[in-house]
């Protein structure tokens, strides 16, 4: 039988990915964290960004699901064990796209659910759809006379569905992704969403690492995120500038800290 | 002797209150109840009924025509009073009435003081004295149903039940079955699963409401804070399933409630647990398809999907309760064999059975946890899918010493993604290899009837009740009847099942479902040939009625 | 065979229930609106709010499919077919529960419905368990302790995400109902949003008509629902008032105004 | 004679461009030419590899070994060496190698003055002339294809095809079929079926792609333009099936192509074009599953899936083409099947057979429409499920004087909820009899083989070309065997089937699963006992060879 062990090598993106970038961030951001690995679960659906959990070193547990259902899947081992730290880490395509009303939940849920997006605003390892976040006009072998529908705009939708920590970054920028990582992982209580804007030199041939590059802008320090009309307005900007940085930051209990069964222990310690 | 009491109204009306407060009081008493529901999808308006059967010794289904109608509606009555054993009694809340006994409930309630809804109280207390029954314990156990709330309500519901018993003075009795040592213990199918997975250590229960389904979501939420479970209520059943899959994967028993339709959208997260080797457990309450079919009815028509829902192949084992009883012993073996076998469990009830309610002895409620078979201090070098002789892997779960790596991709023994053939084949033959190893130690069908008979009856799930009535009023009637009660469906452990099939001159299937679903499961199997069979897919339960009508050609 | 005919009385709704003064305010509407009903499709999931078209008078044509798909399948029927009027009316459960992703991708596709929401607060069929826009707090046989979700708020995000017609109304308020209906009916291009705040009597004892009727308040004349900053601000409203009107107008084309298969007439009438 | 020629390397090398130059090039010359692909779920690096099989004579199937392997890496020469003919020739991009037979196509591209990516182009030469084949040929045929690109562009694969053609001229040629008149029209299968549904009047298309049904997505968005239909990417599988049961309650016909896990989301959609009686067409191209299983793998693994997926009982058509040509013309019938009876349609292929390409014969872009079964001029008093012998209902559409009405509860024959239980009864037995209708009209089983074979192969789908080569060789080694190739696979005339299983020693049902699935169904019908069977489920596809050295014990 053919034996394709030698061929599969890890990881399995392009040259020059962004998911690289966001890889080396995040060993970094949990090396800095502080967190113990056994105790930090990565979860996510199915795509390119999908594959991230197996190469991020050192070695943690993964749960790799259903493409779009990364975040029940989160929410079911954060309910039955929530001393886990758990991180999702999956593509646009599978958080806003199959996953979206996954999504919305998350946020209204509240659940103490970490989510990390690579947003490459494309459908890479299907060679390149568009995504919900892709442009209008986005070209591709499916929208031929380019994408119709509206882009997708996650993080104002989390921002007035009231998530509790809404921020954006992007692969090119280190130092910035691996600050906002620490900041979501550190995030007290509840679901924390990171978009993060990540290149795909493969199918995106519009937003291009340059072109990210030239447009992201870090968000004015002076922004305070606990000012919901401030952050609306930040997430609603798309073009010229785009910010990153923090965002929102609400204060809703997380869903975890209300459960009546939870407050004896985790349900797992409960179990015996 | 038995009796069949039928209470009939609109949805609004309260007759599950009359239902409830007269099974209480009569099983208080020592009687053996029954009671099966059919409503409309509506919550006002429309035709609902509750039958209660009261019987001297154990009763195991409902049957279709009544001794006693009872009826709030003249629309009832009229819908009804072709469904009367000959010369059965028919009462209508009415001042007067040329086609039954009027009964002016609504007015006594009024009269003693009470609203119109107190008219179930009044009809309780009247079918108590009716009956001939001592209308004390009736009083009694209204006091203690209505111990926590005011002394208004309790004053002004004995008041009605006693306006009902004067009432009954004037009229003539009907004769009952007496009371008996019958369990005290009204259980419903749906409670009975919930009691099952909660004793054997579900925490957390992920659903979206659907009918005939969320009777057992319900009593899963009145049972959380005793047992500390978790409720959450799904935003659709895919989020259910891929929930149930988190929390198994982190260790905690867990399950979901649905229907057919709900469970249609749970069919990819079922061959995710498939691959990722998880206990999904889903308690599938089945009602007339296709689509949103009639969603108050019942049926057993679910089954060839639940055998074959899911892409791909992976090892599944399906259970299917014939009784409230089942429902809970069943629910916990069911729930063993999951986490034994790492592998989803598919629990098919319906509508009947989950609204069925009996006086049962108690279940324990202290029931020990199942055994989770969960490896304790797995290290660094742990192999979540382990290629072994029967195809279970060691399991760990997160938050030790190992890494607990899943792929819903072909993956290798670490459980990362691989993408070479013979690594796949090895995982896909593994896995396959534990639906022989649940075949082996699959639960026998019940064979109940005489040990020589001609005839077997071949039934699964919740026609257990009234097929055992069939078979002894078949025998009776001097023929020779046997019947086969499967409640594992699937895998089937073919030496011993094909054993216990051999020796018949005849097999009839009898399946609530037109196409005969498992007739075809046993065939293919090479278990039976093409045979005769009894099929009802109206939306109503089989009764022993049904069967026998069937058998002896009566109908 | 027990005939159940005479018993299948309809409206199936409870006496005093809101889907009554919706289907009175519709029908007036429709009366009014000019539109044929030969053209007109209503459209619907599974709910008490979901048997809406049956009793719509005179009869419409009607697609009353399965729970949560009421969108897509109107979208269907759009695109088949463009000069068909498609109307969809179902529950909040029904749109914002099971179909959550369908409603935002309703926004973003812009496609021509008018979606009429009856929005009760709850999951009425199947006996009162919480809905996305219950209130926190609201208890049910399966919310023993209260729901614990932030409520879910359809118009702020058909705000954000761009929709072309966005408006509430309540079902109390007969004038102002129909003159929404007829706003959102002759709204020219693409999705339009009725939210309908819609009393169940029987299942929710919170947000009662009385309730309602405390708390809404039409807004302003002055408002210029073109002003996407002030129609967020009404969006983010819901407390003491409730805004109730026109709160958004986009300028978006609709999808089916741009799809080139569209330009010869309707691919119906494209088959011959 | 046949040829294969196997080009491996990593995703992102170009393979398929060599694979197409080459496939074009011949078969404008008039060599039979049929390709298949091997590759792995990335988009750069890991091993693919794209088959040429070069024939003198009609070509139906790929093979396992290779007579000639051109590898652009040492990884895909080391993997791939063991799968060749004795005396196979490999060729490796590399200056030397003391393994294979050095070839440096990247080296030579640059030297001739294009990018690395060009050693495609000098491979193509290289090869053509190694042949023997007319070198002009190839140069015409890429001055056709790339005749709409910059003239530098086209110089550069000039001058890489002369330098390939110039660097064979030391080497040793290579036998190959020679040209004859095959036909010169390349169509893949994923192809075929999307010109089949665009000719039958498919309008909207609704998809969520996954690999690797996307192939047909993307064949459908390429004829768009040409036929006037719109192609909507839903938000996810769900939406896809529901706007197309929307779109065909308008009387459009459309379709969704889709893969297992996408399946699996619409299966409850499926249920409800049962239930509404709309003619849902699905494309469901298999993968390896459970789960996400080998995304990029071939499959016949969801047959069970495809006949139980969905809750209820309603009837359904299931259809698998053999061939590329069965591609075209079989959706057109399936389409047509969908529009007769009102019923949803699911129309099998895999991977291998989407990606498959031939030359065969144009396929008619022309073909008329389907009949569409459409009533016109319906009135007022319509009746959307009126009860009929053969259960077909007239169907209208909306939009004039008739109100079409439908519901996924169960309805009355107007289409009106109703929970009647005789209405729910009678539409029931509507909706089954249109499969006994179906059946009637099955397309019968193609046979191939001796008339008096002692031994049959049963099988389906793509699996077809493998088999009528086996049978063949088998035949050729003076055994007796036919084969029986099923595309209709539900329902089944049994009469017509049971004939033509009959009179033959033994049975061998050939599947690429791990479980029999079309074996199963047809015990479960009657049609065959157990028998032997030969099974593949590593990911690829059946070959001749395999089905003959499992046949004859050679593995
Ligand atoms: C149910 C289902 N539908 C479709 C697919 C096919 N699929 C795999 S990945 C993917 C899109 C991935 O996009 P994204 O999440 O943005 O990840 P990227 O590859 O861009 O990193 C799709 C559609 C699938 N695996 N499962
Ligand atoms: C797939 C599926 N899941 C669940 C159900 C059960 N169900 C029917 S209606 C309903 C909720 C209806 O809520 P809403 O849309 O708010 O309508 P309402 O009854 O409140 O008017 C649910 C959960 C179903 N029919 N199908
Ligand atoms: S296709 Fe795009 S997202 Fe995927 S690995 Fe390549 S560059 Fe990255
Ligand atoms: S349950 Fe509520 S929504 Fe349904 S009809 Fe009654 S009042 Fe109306
Ligand atoms: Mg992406
Ligand atoms: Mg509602």
């Amino acid at each position: 039988m053919i034996c394709l062990t030698n061929a599969d090598k890890q990881p399995a993106w392009c040259p020059g990915c962004g998911n690289y970038a966001i890889l080396k961030a995040f060993n970094a951001a949990i090396a800095e964290s502080g967190l113990a690995p056994d105790d930090l679960v990565l979860v996510s659906g199915i795509g390119q960004a999908a594959k991230f959990p197996h190469y991020v070193t050192p070695p943690v547990n993964i749960y790799n699901g259903l493409h779009g259902r990364a975040l029940p899947a989160a929410t079911g081992i954060k309910l039955a064990n929530h001393r886990l730290k758990v991180v999702v880490t999956s593509g646009d395509g599978d958080m806003y796209g199959e996953g979206g009303n996954h999504f919305i939940t998350a946020v209204r849920r509240n659940i103490g659910v970490v989510a990390f997006v690579h947003n490459n605003q494309v459908y890479a390892l299907t060679k390149g759809q568009a995504s919900p976040t892709s442009d209008l006009g986005f070209v591709t072998k499916v929208q031929t006379h380019g994408s119709l529908n509206m882009p997708f705009n996650p993080l104002a939708l989390a921002i007035v569905e009231e998530a509790s920590f809404v921020a954006r970054s992007f692969s090119g920028d280190f130092e910035h992704l691996k600050s906002m990582m620490l900041a979501a992982l550190h995030h007290p209580g509840g679901f924390a969403l990171l978009d993060i804007l990540q290149p795909c030199v493969s199918f995106n041939k519009v937003n291009t690492y340059q072109w990210y590059k030239e447009h992201v802008q870090p968000i004015d320090p002076a922004h305070d995120p606990r000012d919901k009309r401030a952050a609306l307005e930040l997430a609603l900007q798309w073009g010229e500038h785009i910010p990153i940085g923090i965002l929102y930051t609400g204060s809703r209990p997380s869903l975890e800290s209300q459960l009546p069964a939870l407050q004896g222990g985790t349900l797992l310690e409960q179990l015996g | 002797m038995d009796l069949l009491i039928r209470i009939a109204g609109e949805a609004g009306q309260g007759l599950q209150t009359t239902g409830s407060l007269l099974a209480g009081a009569l099983s208080k008493l020592g009687v053996h109840v029954l009671s099966t529901q059919s409503y409309m999808s509506r919550i006002r308006g429309g035709l609902n009924w509750v039958d209660l059967r009261l019987g001297d010794s154990e009763l195991t289904s409902g049957c279709d025509k009544a001794d006693l109608l009872v009826s709030f509606t003249t629309v009832g009555r009229d819908v009804l009073q072709g469904e009367m054993v000959p010369d059965g009694i028919i009462l209508l809340d009415a001042e007067n009435d040329d086609k039954s006994i009027a009964v002016p409930f609504t007015k006594i309630a009024r009269e003693s003081g009470g609203s119109t809804l107190m008219a179930n109280t009044v009809a309780t207390g009247l079918l108590f004295a009716l009956l001939g029954y001592d209308t004390q314990a009736l009083l009694d156990y209204i006091r203690e149903e209505f111990a926590h709330k005011d002394n208004e309500i309790i004053n002004a519901n004995l008041a009605a039940a006693w306006a009902g018993i004067n009432h009954a003075e004037v009229m003539k009795k009907i004769a009952a079955p007496r009371p008996t040592n019958a369990p005290k213990s009204i259980t419903s199918g749906a409670s009975a699963i919930a009691l099952g997975a909660a004793t054997a250590g579900v925490k957390v229960v992920c659903s979206y409401p659907m009918s005939p389904s969320t009777a057992t979501l319900a009593a899963l939420a009145a049972l959380a804070d005793k047992y500390h479970m978790v409720v959450e209520q799904a935003e659709d059943e895919i989020a259910a399933i891929n929930m149930v899959c988190g929390a198994t994967y982190a260790g905690v028993p867990a399950l979901t409630t649905t229907s057919g339709g709900g469970f249609a959208l749970m069919v990819e997260g079922l061959s995710n647990a498939g691959m990722l080797e998880l206990p999904a457990f889903i308690v599938l309450a089945q009602r007339p398809g296709p689509a949103t079919g009639m969603p108050t009815r019942t049926a057993q028509s679910d089954l060839q999907f639940a055998l074959h829902g899911g892409h791909g192949e992976f090892p599944r084992a399906i259970f299917a309760p014939g009784s409230v009883e089942q429902c809970f012993a069943l629910t916990r073996q069911a729930l063993e064999v999951a986490h034994r076998y790492q592998t989803p469990v598919l629990f098919l009830t319906d509508q009947y059975l989950q609204d069925m309610e009996q006086n049962i002895p108690a279940l324990d409620a202290d029931a020990p946890p199942i055994n989770r078979h969960i490896l304790a201090d797995a290290s660094a070098d742990y192999l979540r899918y382990a290629v072994t002789p029967d195809g279970v892997s060691p399991r760990a779960i997160p938050g030790g010493a190992a890494r607990v790596v899943m792929d819903s991709d072909e993956h290798d023994s670490a459980g990362h993604l691989s993408e070479d053939f013979a690594i796949h084949m090895e995982q896909y033959d593994k896995r396959l290899r534990k639906e022989v190893a649940i075949a082996e130690t699959a639960l026998p069908p019940e064979y109940y009837g005489p040990p020589d008979a001609e005839n077997l009856l071949i039934i699964w799930g919740s026609t257990y009740g009234a097929a055992l009535e069939a078979v002894d009023r078949l025998n009776d009637s001097a023929h020779s009847y046997g019947m086969l009660h499967f409640t594992q469906l699937w895998p089937l452990n073919l030496p011993a099942v094909a054993n216990m099939l051999a020796g018949f001159k005849q097999h009839i299937t009898i399946e609530g479902n037109a196409t005969g679903q498992f007739a075809a499961l046993l065939r293919e199997q090479g278990l039976i040939e093409k045979c005769p069979h009894i099929h009802r897919y109206d939306g109503l339960a089989f009764t022993a009625d049904f069967i026998v009508d069937a058998i002896l050609g009566g109908k």
